[in-house]
């Protein structure tokens, strides 16, 4: 059966969207974890380690299949730790610095709004090893948006300040949300494996439309929208990210840990 | 005093005591101070180990890592609780943290240089920590007993996770067992003034003992801690960096150096490497976080406000 | 004659104080490189790119000649590059975080009227191999020093803004001072050619006099003294900077660039 | 007009027009735009190769790239002080670039992403500009015309400088030519647009070919830029990302494809990948330095008004 479904879909295109996932659950997992100790409540910062947590366990599923589509034997160790900036496929909008906590707190609610309906449709993959995952990760990130849109809300509908911060973090923050519903060649070769990117906006529009406005925060209006993420193509941040967080794999590649 | 009498009379019978009940006013501010002291220390324990975090060098490191310190986090707000049970709020307490009022253990004005600092502070500092916090599972507050039953359990997780670390890097290249003995050598000393100074140098020991806030001296739990902990680091091949170590067979224990006091006294008063980072990344976060929680409260009164008024529209 | 001078003191020791030299170089100029396109004038972005410039070359030497002295074919590169954090003995007055310009403007005061004493000693060293080279670097860090001790004294005698400015960064960074001039027992087996550390706090004690007083600041107490970095034992910065620094030597270690 | 006449008839002559001379407003004007601009393009410059100087992979290319960005620097002063001569503050100026109305090299919002981009920068970003500014040492206006002569001879060796990274590059690894052949794919487009759109679409050639502030058309260097790159890129082994590309024998030149003006447009407009954060870190240095500008000037005066009163007490 596995065998059947491996011939059926072009192999290429799938190890490509499993990094796709696997990176993004990395590259925000890592910048989520940066807040540690650093919140600005104690339930914050456990609030923010948990979400760290659960997407780093995230990352570990999505690229350990990676790996064994690619069979040359890298695993998730190894795809996380010894690719170069060129090799990641995450969204630009994961790898952005944090910003103040409202800045954090609306690039997780805008990402968290698109991983659930992406997930959801995960857990119909004719690909039984993808469902599987989903079915895992979809419950961890219903509880991520539960949590991000209702801190949205909350601080939207705060104070002055609270609402200023948070609607100067979704204006900046906007022109990073249009890759994730962009499609590309190897997204159409996935048909049954993986929803199309551009199939998963109706969904997210309706979680922003419900919880922008009450959060009274204003959607701006579509523009210029940032892209390269999902090609390998970043911003000048992953560099730093990459060296940082592979250090120890990259200065003692003998060692084992 | 009769109702006093009664008081210590209940202690000593090991009655649990309760947030409501009558207590002498002493015993509720040791058990403020060491309560709030502790969970501090949890809060700004976070910082050490999380300085790793982003270099963690596996994915599976970097999630047991980020689990320990939420775990941190979370006994934080259990010993904060047990504290609030006291009559103290938590903004209180954090206000004796910012302004250098409350302590917190010197250990965390130590930096995490490595990666083996890690494996070291859980196989030391938690393993250090649990020695003096078993004792206190039967501590006579009702409420700091049960949270230190909970705390305990995850601790000695931590622990085990801590010699884990040490022990695949041990079993690794010579850069990994340099990496371990250099972090044994700078957190030795520092883990085993955790325990505090002697108990001759130690004013508030007697009356916490007879209250059962506390219940062994300093130099008892740092005895046993070394006996513990020398074994397990000849386990992993490493040398205790202290000449005078060695065993005492009449007294079934090791013999130790003095750690140099000095030193701790140094570090209590601010003079640690970290201190001023640690303090300061604390108040930077709290201070940056004002307008979150304005704004939560801000909502929260706005929705009351709106449920009243539609209420009164009901009606 | 090098083989004369070679014998007569301590090789280990010696490695030691070249790797000193220049790891101060190499880990303050890479500071200092971080404003490079931020100055708040253009004046100093241009000061400042030179300042690194000359600490880069500096290092080239210093750490050129560490890597003949050790005599296990590593040259400046691969000391500046393959070295872990436990291996630099920089002073941790150079690897503090820059700040804002006035904490950079003071921490290369504080240090240049230490490098120039320090290296004008040196020129009178016994290996004309340490000589030659403090002859050549002499000059650039009189230069160093002339510079930031006019601006310590403008910026202390400026506005009250500039003036507390320069005071609180004088105070943070005062702990880090007392590592200069202490003396270890490596500084004590190279009478003659390299100075006791404790020999240059009078030159620059009266610099800072000099400065101070014009500069209108109060020089602190002398209390509580940072010390580890000339042993090894840094702050939690230097892993940071070296992760950065090193990523493409250790990302690509079959690489030549 | 008899004196817009004689200006053009010096002009025409190839005499240098120099700072106190009369001139037309629109050539005043024009040259102010064109030098800020250049001037602006040069300070915002220094950030996308700023930012691998701490990464750069020796200590050599560290120094040299270092000293290449302190060039840019000093480029930009030669600049600022050729437009001041023409009447306008640096302040001004710099107000302009701030608040987004004078613009700077597109070029400069792409983001440079391996160090192989460090390379592409001098080879390919660096030639046009030359490409740009050797016509410009014969411009009109002296002053503008020193600064290139000495602007141009600093940037043809940071051109090589470029190049020899890449050589180096394309000699190394598989990964390293891997980057390189990168690097080319994502510059080589905004290269070529670094020339500007076409003439026919551009408003303001005419006149300033006339006043030689301008002296080829843009589609003249492009075609010159593209003929002299395309065998370096051979030389490197790299292939054009045009698929359009091919030897024109009857030209002497090659064909080429038309870059995506859309995106030039796009970029301009400010919807660059790196508009924000090219613009963002200038204007931050700008704001954070103000305490210094501030304290430097407040120096200056206090200085000059001892010394007025030390002349007073001593007549």
């Amino acid at each position: 059966m596995a065998a059947v479904a491996e011939t059926a879909v072009d192999q290429a295109a799938l190890f490509d969207f499993l990094l796709r996932m696997g990176d993004n659950c990395l590259i925000l997992g890592h910048r989520v974890s940066e807040w540690c100790g650093h919140g600005p409540v104690l339930e914050e910062d456990i609030a923010l380690a948990n979400v760290a947590l659960d997407l780093i366990g995230q990352t570990q599923l999505w690229l350990g299949l990676a790996g064994t589509i690619e069979g040359r034997g890298r695993d998730a160790d190894a795809l996380a730790y010894r690719r170069d900036a060129q090799g990641f496929r995450n969204l630009l909008l994961t790898e952005i610095p944090n910003g103040d906590f409202g800045h954090t707190l609306m690039r997780q609610f805008l990402f968290d709004a698109w991983h659930l309906p992406m997930l959801k449709a995960l857990e119909g993959s004719s690909d039984p090893r993808l469902a599987e995952i989903a079915a895992k990760a979809v419950r961890e990130v219903a509880y991520h948006l539960e949590r991000s849109g209702d801190l949205v809300i909350r601080l939207g509908d705060g104070t002055e300040e609270s609402h200023r911060r948070m609607q100067t973090a979704l204006e900046a923050l906007w022109p990073y949300t249009g890759e994730m519903f962009m499609d590309d060649a190897g997204d159409a070769r996935l048909a049954g494996v993986a929803p199309l990117p551009s199939s998963l906006r109706d969904a997210w529009q309706a979680t922003l439309s419900e919880v922008l406005s009450e959060a009274t925060l204003q959607q701006p209006a579509d523009g210029y929208m940032h892209r390269g993420g999902k090609r390998g193509v970043h911003s000048e941040h992953l560099g730093f990210i990459l060296a940082e967080m592979q250090f120890l794999q990259r200065a003692y590649p003998d060692a084992t840990w | 005093d009769p109702v006093e009498r009664a008081f210590q009379e209940r202690v000593d019978r090991g009655e649990k005591i309760e947030p409501k009940e009558w207590m002498p006013e002493g015993y509720r501010k040791t058990l403020i101070r060491q309560i709030s002291q502790h969970a501090h220390s949890e809060i700004v324990g976070q910082l050490p180990e999380g300085n790793w975090i982003t270099r963690a060098p596996t994915l599976e490191r970097k999630a047991i890592l980020l689990a320990k310190v939420q775990d941190e986090a979370g006994h934080g707000l259990y010993l904060y609780c047990a504290a609030e049970t006291l009559g103290v709020s938590r903004d209180e307490l954090y206000e004796q943290l910012h302004s250098g009022k409350a302590k917190y253990s010197s250990i965390f004005n130590y930096p995490t240089l490595s990666w083996a600092d890690i494996g070291a502070i859980g196989w030391l500092v938690d393993g250090a920590a649990i020695m003096n916090q078993v004792p206190l599972q039967r501590c006579s507050y009702g409420p700091y007993s049960r949270a230190m039953i909970r705390i305990c359990k995850e601790e000695s997780f931590h622990q085990r996770q801590g010699y884990d670390i040490l022990m695949k890097m041990v079993k690794g290249t010579d850069a990994q067992r340099d990496m371990v003995q250099d972090a044994l050598n700078r957190w030795w000393w520092p883990s085993l003034m955790m325990f505090g100074p002697s108990d001759d140098a130690s004013v508030h020991s007697a009356q916490s003992m007879a209250w059962k806030i506390k219940q062994n001296s300093n130099d008892e739990l740092r005895q046993k801690f070394v006996d513990q902990t020398v074994p397990q680091a000849e386990y992993l091949g490493l040398t205790i960096p202290d000449p005078e170590l060695k065993w005492n067979a009449e007294k079934g224990g090791y013999d130790f150096g003095e750690p140099d006091w000095s030193e701790f006294f140094e570090v209590i008063a601010g003079n640690g490497p970290c201190n001023k980072e640690r303090l300061g990344a604390r108040v930077k976060a709290w201070d940056e976080g004002a307008w979150f929680r304005d704004g939560l409260v801000a909502h929260a009164e706005k929705t009351a406000a709106r449920r009243r008024a539609a209420q009164i529209a009901a009606e």
